[in-house]
């Protein structure tokens, strides 16, 4: 398998894999805050 | 064996956000017998596992003194007998095998003639007493589940309900029960019937 | 305080289990059912001659551990859940000590499980052409494998009883505990298959052993946990 | 207000080191020699998510014992938090773990040791909320997924160290090998990336471990308060 190709599919797995963690910790982030404002 | 008394101070339970119990107090003595009265679901049952230790309260305390000392959980269940509807003894036994393996686990020495003896005075003939519990009527039933709550002579007996699913003789058997053990032991009644209310020295009315 | 001992206590409790399921015989009929017809099937459709002979090692084994651990998942799951359904754990509860309890249901279950094996064992082995070299180092392996895995379906047992007592749930929760154990299990078969020495099969046991052990050892802290509340 | 502010600092420090080390994966580290193509990086990531799918077991089990002790409904909330993540690091270790498998030897599963190690400790954190979800009482469910959260840790040690040593594997060796010591042949750049990834994804699971246990502790109080 050429570089390039391998490259490309462990870029694409790292993107998703580290959006989806992002997307977690600030969801999580978000509703702690609230939860803790309106206390 | 010196008597043994139970406190027990605005003892609550929830089940998640539905209350069963809100703040009770009061004490379990000989000589005294408590009835907890009350309409169903107003938590009498659930009291009597808290005086128990099967349920851990949500908020108070319940202590087990022996003379003046406190007892230590570890050892409420050797003092305490209890009978209740969810308490059955095992169908596939006869009664007596049922008496007898419940004195071994309390680590009694009982010559059958005793527990022949016992199921006699609750109103199971002797003719019956070996056939598997599982053939019984309930009320004969009701008498072994009885039986296995007194057989070992407790300091603290809790009963639920005692005379359900029993006619006017095993009423008047509960009855001689408890008049046997209120000289002896701390008693506690859950019930709903008038002539069971009659017993009480004391007495809680749990409210819905 | 007590009179009674630990041990008379817990043979009480192993001796009322043996006379209920001597009347009922519900445990051991859905365990020697299920074990018989899976081994049936699995001696019609394959039967001795139907695998290639460089095959045979590994799948000989790895099927005689499915056959016997399907059987034994639907009667081991029952000591506690049967407690439940008949109302009996809260009067046990007050009558005897949790340590009795687990080890006469341990006891109980081991009972079961190495009548399951003297049964179906043999009847593989007829059946599937199946010959063991090493016939003493397979009856330890059996030994200690029935120790290891009573242990562990008499706690999740126990785990699953005050749950929901489904046994979907208790193969859910057993499975995960219960793999490593047959992984080894049937290592072990494979290597008892192809040779007389003890030593063969030791790395497999020295893990039986040692997890069942361990297993055992946390029992003893967790089940009045899982008891009581 | 300080508080506040350490952690609004903390998480802007490990938002850049993750930067640094996805960076580093792709950026500083040589390709990795007897591997196809570039595919070696992944390990960049995934290694760091096996390790903290431990990790978060091992905290799993530390709160699971405090619960059984102080019987305090936040130790159970603790548990289940680490558990829950515990549950994502491990699917992610086993995603990422089989395609690079399929990438090496053309195939997404084959039963390789070490992946049977990941896949039972999936199976142990789903029974963990199987085991959870079946019991509506909250004191008893504390209880019992405590207790079984210590019976499954039994297992962990031969997950470990156990299995894989009786199996051959393809797997390369790693931080814990069969051996128990450092055998893959690691370029120094390689291993700095390696380890500062480790310290990240480390960093990240405190992170949403203690956003997890915030959470929980004020719907505990919330929940309190609706009682009195």
């Amino acid at each position: 398998m050429p570089g390039a190709e391998s490259l490309v599919w462990v870029a694409a797995v790292t993107v998703v894999i580290w959006l989806g963690l992002f997307a977690y910790c600030v969801g999580l982030a978000r509703r702690v805050r609230r939860l803790e404002d309106e206390s | 064996m010196s008597a043994v008394s139970v406190e027990f101070q605005s003892v609550g339970k929830r089940f998640g956000n539905r209350g069963v119990l809100a703040a009770v107090s009061g004490t379990l003595q000989r000589g005294r017998v408590l009835v907890v009265a009350g309409p169903n679901g107003a938590g009498k049952s659930t009291l009597l596992n808290i005086l128990a230790g099967l349920l851990r309260p949500s908020r108070g305390e319940v202590v087990y003194r022996e003379g003046d000392s406190p007892l230590p959980r570890a050892h409420w269940f050797e003092r305490l007998g209890m009978a209740a509807p969810d308490m059955s003894v095992y169908e596939e036994l006869s009664a007596l095998e049922n008496l007898r393996f419940f004195a071994r686990l309390r680590g009694l020495h009982l010559d059958s003639q005793a527990m022949q003896g016992l199921l006699e005075e609750l109103g199971l003939a002797s003719k019956e007493q070996s056939r598997a519990v599982g053939t019984y009527s309930s009320g004969m039933k009701q008498r072994v589940k009885l039986a296995q709550a007194v057989l070992h002579e407790p300091a603290v007996l809790l009963l639920d309900e005692p005379s359900s699913n029993l006619d006017e003789s095993g009423h008047a058997v509960v009855a001689g029960l408890v008049a046997r053990f209120r000289e002896r032991a701390a008693v506690a009644v859950a019930t709903n019937d008038p002539r069971e209310m009659a017993w009480a020295d004391a007495r809680i009315d749990l409210a819905l | 305080m007590r009179a009674s001992t630990l041990l008379s206590e817990s043979v009480a409790v192993l001796g009322k289990e043996l006379t209920s399921e001597l009347r009922s015989r519900v445990a051991l009929n859905a365990v020697g059912l299920f074990g018989l017809t899976t081994l049936i099937a699995v001696a019609y459709q394959i039967g001795p001659y139907r695998i290639q002979e460089q095959d045979r090692p590994h799948l000989l084994a790895a099927l005689l551990w499915v056959i016997l651990f399907f059987a034994a998942t639907s009667g081991l799951s029952r000591v506690f859940v049967k407690e439940e359904d008949a109302r009996t754990a809260k009067t046990l509860r007050l009558a005897a000590r949790p340590l009795a309890v687990l080890a006469g249901k341990f006891l109980f279950n081991l009972i079961l499980l190495s009548a399951l094996y003297a049964f179906i064992v043999p009847l593989y082995c007829a059946l599937m052409g199946y010959s063991v070299q090493g016939i003493a180092s397979l009856a330890l392996l059996l030994a200690c494998g029935a120790v290891a895995l009573s242990a562990t379906s008499t706690m999740v047992a126990a785990i699953i009883a005050r749950a929901s007592g489904s046994t979907t749930l208790f193969a859910i929760l057993s499975v995960p505990l219960v793999l490593p154990l047959l992984v080894m299990l049937i290592q072990g078969t494979r290597a008892a298959a192809g040779s007389t020495a003890i030593a063969a099969v030791l790395p497999a046991l020295r893990g039986i052993v040692s997890l069942g052990g361990a297993t055992l050892i946390i029992s003893v802290y967790l089940f009045p946990v899982v008891w009581h509340d | 207000m300080t508080r506040a502010r350490v952690r609004t600092l903390l998480q802007w420090a490990l938002c850049v080191w993750l930067v640094l080390v996805i960076l580093g994966a792709f950026f500083y580290a040589p390709s990795a020699l007897g591997f196809k193509g570039e595919s070696a990086r992944i390990v960049f990531f995934h290694v760091p998510q096996a390790w903290v799918a431990v990790l978060a077991f091992c905290v799993n089990l530390v709160a699971s014992l405090r619960y059984l002790r102080t019987r305090d409904a936040l130790d159970d909330a603790r548990a289940a938090a680490a558990a829950r993540l515990g549950l994502v690091f491990s699917v992610l270790a086993t995603v990422t773990g089989s395609l690079f498998a399929n990438v090496m030897w053309n195939s997404f599963w084959n039963w390789d040791p070490r992946e049977v190690s990941i896949v039972i400790l999936l199976l142990i954190y789903a029974a963990y909320f199987a085991l959870r979800e079946a019991v509506p009482d909250e004191e008893r469910r504390a209880s019992l997924s405590a207790a079984y959260a210590v019976l499954a840790f039994v297992t962990m040690p031969f997950l470990v160290f156990v299995v894989p040593r009786i199996y051959w594997s393809l797997h390369p060796d790693t931080i814990i090998g069969a051996t128990g010591k450092l055998k893959l042949q690691m370029d120094s750049r390689m291993l700095q990336v390696l380890l500062g990834s480790l310290v990240g994804f480390t960093g990240l699971f405190c992170w949403l471990y203690t956003l997890e246990v915030r959470l929980a502790r004020v719907r505990l109080a919330r929940a309190g308060r609706e009682e009195a």
